[in-house]
């Protein structure tokens, strides 16, 4: 085990992954530099120019151009520096990328790894804060993977690297800094994740909380304070959007009888409308309180802190909603 | 040269010329073939044929090598066949029949052949130009000697990623050659009216791409041109190529092409690439049976193709659910 | 009271906006010989060139243009062709248009409309026949609409060119032939609708069926099958997914204590996760059986009609789907 | 024009160009006052100082009415000053404060004042192009005479909204004045690495754009050729300017630019465009007292926006609801 920052974390799986599969290359907006965050700092000269790329601002080739580099057997990591940044790109991920194997009826794949930051970080606003996950979750074809810690930017990574299908990489600026224990590189487990499978972060038996990125944060602070009053919150961190792991989900409600979904984003059609309305259709019987969704109101994100954090869920609004729930059955 | 007077051809390459002029009436009668099947509603989508640029997608492909690689448009039959692809799994594609390409899932707009190199035809215009950038990429990164061919009309030049997969070619230094067909239409649309400036070759050249042009229905000087170029590409270096030609047909197999007048679809059969090229080789002694006779081998053979493709069955239902990803499998059950 | 198609109501709406104001103006490839349907078939005649504008093929250009149109006080309405095609717009729709206003502390608007024809159709594939209507209801100052009928498509697409906000407008392409009665123009009621009502197409005591779009035709001749066996649906055609009409859908579940929702997009983070969450959030008590959706599966359109097929919501699938809530409470 | 020894000028309207040195000192020193106020942590999100590039935005506003419109990018402070914005609005947005232009939503990269014809700085690299160009179009729509100016980097122009734009400004014969001011770097990338062909200029006259080249920290250059231009413009034909420039400072306040060597920058810095300006004023006879008050008068200005932008409180809360839409308004309980 080492302690690093989720940056290094990532930074090493790609490392890793590129010292293992001479295919796989990176490419975006001064990525020779070190990248907007560094986190490809190092790197060019480890590997080279040609697999560090930088990239012209040119969003749409950069995806468009790792779509024909992945059908040709190359595996391209895909730098868009801002998640916001890839609206400029939708066309070449979502009508080409996603669609690609199935169009051609299975003649090719596309393995390639979009890494789009997402959340809200330092007053960015409107145009550099947005968490879309809930868009790629919808398009057939694509994996979304949404990772809240070091060990696990690590892993699930390398997992997306490996995986022959589109991945959306969605790391969180907020989470750069974040330190935590990595597995050793010969270390045998933990090193490659399985994509679809969630964690528990925290066991329960009152609620689930069910999370992703760096909302699980603040979920497992809200379980802490709940605790202190008597209510043990199950924490659920899904990492894998597509696929998500409905069977640990549902054990969870299962066992709790409550659902509570934490995101980021907008509340409005975001993912934790699916995960709520998945279990309220499979499970409505084992409900001791109605689902419940907190999210971000229906707003773009303000550059001010006081406005800014209007859309922020909190570990207050996390231990409010969970203590309502509870009062339900009591 | 649509004329009838031309003095006696004596140097051509008649072998070449001739297979360049079976590939055209290939790619002909596959259109025609496919146009009525599309009024029996055979074909299902919309089918865009290439009636009457058959000589660009034949004197391009024909210097291709099976390992180089294509990318096409929504107009891609003739590109398709020219790259070796075979005339009935295309047919069955755009009958969404069983053994088609893309085994029911693609159509005319979605055909690709991997085997053959032909990367796929595109339903959104100018996206292939990225993707065949992205190609060249790989195969430089890859270190082949492979080269990429990206077709695109006239009308695709005036969306963002003609800048962009053009100026990545030129940074990264990558071997393609970008194929614009200017056939004068975008859809209904003369793509004059809606374009600034001095039109595709001016505006590759200032994104540092040498660009040449030619006469798109005279197959030898695509032939010989896409032949320079792509000996330039296959070291390394990116070109451009504009063919001058016209869409003898509607936009679609459903187009009546109202919006343009009788006279000038006239006078543009009479410059038909087939017909040129016919006229090339018979003046340069080959006997007129002979052509007829691959003229006519071309039409039976796709006459043969449509008939195949009609008697195929529609293609299992499970396949609705294959091939979509791996990881996150709707086979798996978890949607 | 007039009989038209769908297309020929939308055409006249515009026509009517475009007499009434002069600021209102169309935009978008072949528009001036009729529009790729035929929606703006003798339009250019009537109002000339640069009313009826055509458009290179520059789907950036056209969105981008409007907004700077928009917020220069004219009322673009920009037509997409496909709405696969807008995805070539997004960052001018998403980061530029809906934020605009929001952004710049309310100096400005943007009051455009952005028509975007969706939908299965004809064998038209995976990059002709998408549905993404999910993504724009989860996006800030963006307003949805999806209309069923030609009345509709009269009244909405009237209200949307007279909506201050940037309004994501979507007709289905299978609808353009469908005819029905539209009201004469000077009727004084249903010339403009209401934007963000709801309407209830069907009574009906035990089931609560909530739809939009083309669906909703499913969703009545389902409902006439289903009064047949005894069970009275009551049909909801939403006509706008932001805002979307929470009270007529409460009032309704309230009433018959079971929700289906009917869409043709991909189910997975589709809008009907909303609607279903939304309903099991806030009637949970109420409800005599689990909520429930039925909506493609996750994979992209087929060309093939036995495969394209495959994706349809039928009559029969939402006839089972009502009958299996029924007996959850029988 | 850094050497010190030009022979006075005489026929250099000096009015004209006090106003243009004033301009260029109070952009000077609002960015100065704005880095050091970041440093502060008062200034919150990213700020992307203009410092070396003062020229481009007083020699090319300084041309424009009141009513002409500007769209700017996320290195927008100059234009926004320029085209008559007021430093302490502007100040407190870039603080996140009550009365900042955007009231605090926006902050730098989205300042904007519409009361001016400033339509918005911007965060996405090239969207304001586009953007740009419907304004144009709209005012050809309403038949005005305004004219609209969109600045934009060297690095746009690999964007497909730059290829997308400026055809649209060619097809519709827009009052647009596009200016490049290439400054050599795209972040920490030299811009030249990433460009294919022959840069801004040529790829503006492929798409049918008239291009100049200019000085862009010589202020009478960019006056002068700007002046033309926005004759032109107003008569409504679209035209190009490339203005060549430095960026002094790294492309944020927090950015050391270790990227490029300190002599490169040492060397810049004496090509001052703000230094040049004032030399030749004083070739002309202008007192150098005169314009060192000038720039202790922006000086001192711009000090006062910082202290007072400090001294005012944040925006209300219940804002933040606010201007989101009227349909479906967020304060309606709608979500
Ligand atoms: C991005 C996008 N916009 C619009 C369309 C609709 N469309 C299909 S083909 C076509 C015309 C293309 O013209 P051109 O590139 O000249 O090719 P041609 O049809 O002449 O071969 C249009 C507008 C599309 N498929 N994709
Ligand atoms: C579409 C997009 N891609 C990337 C970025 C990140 N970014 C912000 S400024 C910048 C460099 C822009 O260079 P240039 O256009 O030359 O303007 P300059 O910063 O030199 O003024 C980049 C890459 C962005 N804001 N938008
Ligand atoms: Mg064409
Ligand atoms: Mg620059």
């Amino acid at each position: 085990m080492a302690v690093m920052t989720y940056l290094e974390a990532g930074k090493l799986a790609l490392a890793e992954e590129m010292r293992r599969d001479p295919l796989v290359w990176a490419v975006g907006e001064d990525l020779g530099r070190g990248g907007v965050f560094g986190q490809y700092k190092g790197l060019a000269e480890e590997f080279g120019h040609d697999r560090i790329s930088d990239a012209p601002i040119s969003e749409s080739c950069i995806m468009g151009a790792a779509v024909g580099a992945a059908m040709m057997g190359t595996r391209p990591v895909v730098e868009m520096r801002f998640s916001d940044f890839a609206l400029c790109a939708v066309d070449e991920l979502v009508n080409q990328a996603a669609k690609a194997r199935y169009m051609f009826g299975g003649q090719t794949r596309v393995p390639l790894v979009v890494r789009e930051p997402i959340g809200i970080w330092r007053s960015s606003a409107a145009q550099h804060s947005q968490s879309l996950e809930a868009w790629y979750a919808h398009i057939p074809g694509l994996v979304v993977v949404v990772p809240s810690t070091p060990a696990d930017n690590r892993a699930l990574l390398k997992a997306a690297i490996r995986c022959d299908d589109p991945v959306v990489y969605m790391e969180h600026k907020n989470l750069w800094g974040l330190e935590g224990e990595v597995p050793d590189s010969d270390a045998g487990v933990g090193e490659v994740a399985e994509l679809g499978k969630a964690r528990v972060l925290r066991e329960g038996a009152d609620v689930t909380i069910v999370s992703w990125s760096a909302a699980v944060h603040s979920a497992l602070a809200a379980a802490g304070s709940l605790a202190g009053r008597g209510l043990e919150a199950e924490v659920v961190d899904l990492r894998t959007l597509w696929p998500w792991d409905r069977e640990t989900v549902m054990a969870s409600v299962r066992k709790t009888g409550r659902l509570l979904v934490v995101q980021e984003s907008v509340s409005v059609a975001g993912f934790g409308a699916e995960v709520a309305a998945s279990v309220a259709e499979t499970l409505h019987a084992a409900l001791k309180a109605p689902v419940r969704r907190l999210g971000a109101p229906r707003i773009p994100i303000s550059y001010a802190p006081p406005l800014e954090d209007r859309v922020r869920v909190t570990e207050e609004m996390i231990v409010a909603a969970a203590q309502e729930m509870a009062a339900v059955a009591a | 040269m649509p004329s009838g007077e031309e003095p006696p051809v004596t140097n051509l390459d008649i072998e070449r010329y001739r297979e360049r002029f079976r590939q055209m009436c290939r790619i002909r009668f596959f259109e025609e073939e496919a146009i009525a099947a599309a009024r029996d509603k055979l074909v299902l989508g919309a089918i865009h044929p290439s009636i009457g640029q058959e000589a660009v997608a034949a004197g391009v492909c024909g210097n291709l090598r099976r390992s180089d690689i294509i990318l096409s448009t929504h107009r891609g039959h003739g590109h398709t066949l020219a790259k070796g692809a075979e005339p009935l799994p295309m047919m069955r594609e755009l009958f969404g029949r069983d053994g088609g390409y893309c085994q029911g899932k693609g159509g005319s707009m979605h055909i690709a052949d991997f085997s053959v190199g032909m990367l796929g035809a595109n339903g959104v215009v100018a996206a292939n130009i990225n993707i065949a950038a992205g190609a060249a990429h790989a195969i430089k990164l890859k270190g082949g000697d492979e080269v990429v061919v990206c077709f695109f009309g006239d009308g695709a030049i005036n969306r963002g990623p003609f800048l962009e997969g053009l100026n990545w070619a030129g940074v990264f230094k990558l071997p393609i050659l970008f194929v614009c067909e200017d056939n004068g239409f975008a859809a209904t649309t003369r793509t004059k009216a809606m374009t600034a400036g001095a039109g595709p070759a001016a505006r590759a050249e200032a994104l540092g791409i040498p660009a040449s042009e030619v006469d798109g229905n005279d197959v030898v000087s695509v032939d010989e041109t896409a032949r320079e170029l792509l000996d330039t590409v296959r070291r390394g270096e990116p070109r451009f190529l504009v063919a001058r030609t016209y869409r003898l047909t509607g936009h679609t197999s459903s187009d009546a092409a109202a919006y343009r007048p009788e006279e000038e679809v006239k006078e543009r059969w009479l410059n038909d690439p087939i017909e040129n090229c016919r006229r090339l080789l018979e003046a340069a002694g080959v006997p007129a049976a002979e052509l007829t006779a691959l003229h006519e081998a071309a039409a039976a053979e796709m006459k043969e193709a449509h008939e195949a493709a009609k008697a195929t069955d529609w293609p299992a239902e499970a396949l609705a659910y294959a091939d979509v990803q791996d990881v996150g499998d709707p086979r798996k059950g978890a949607f």
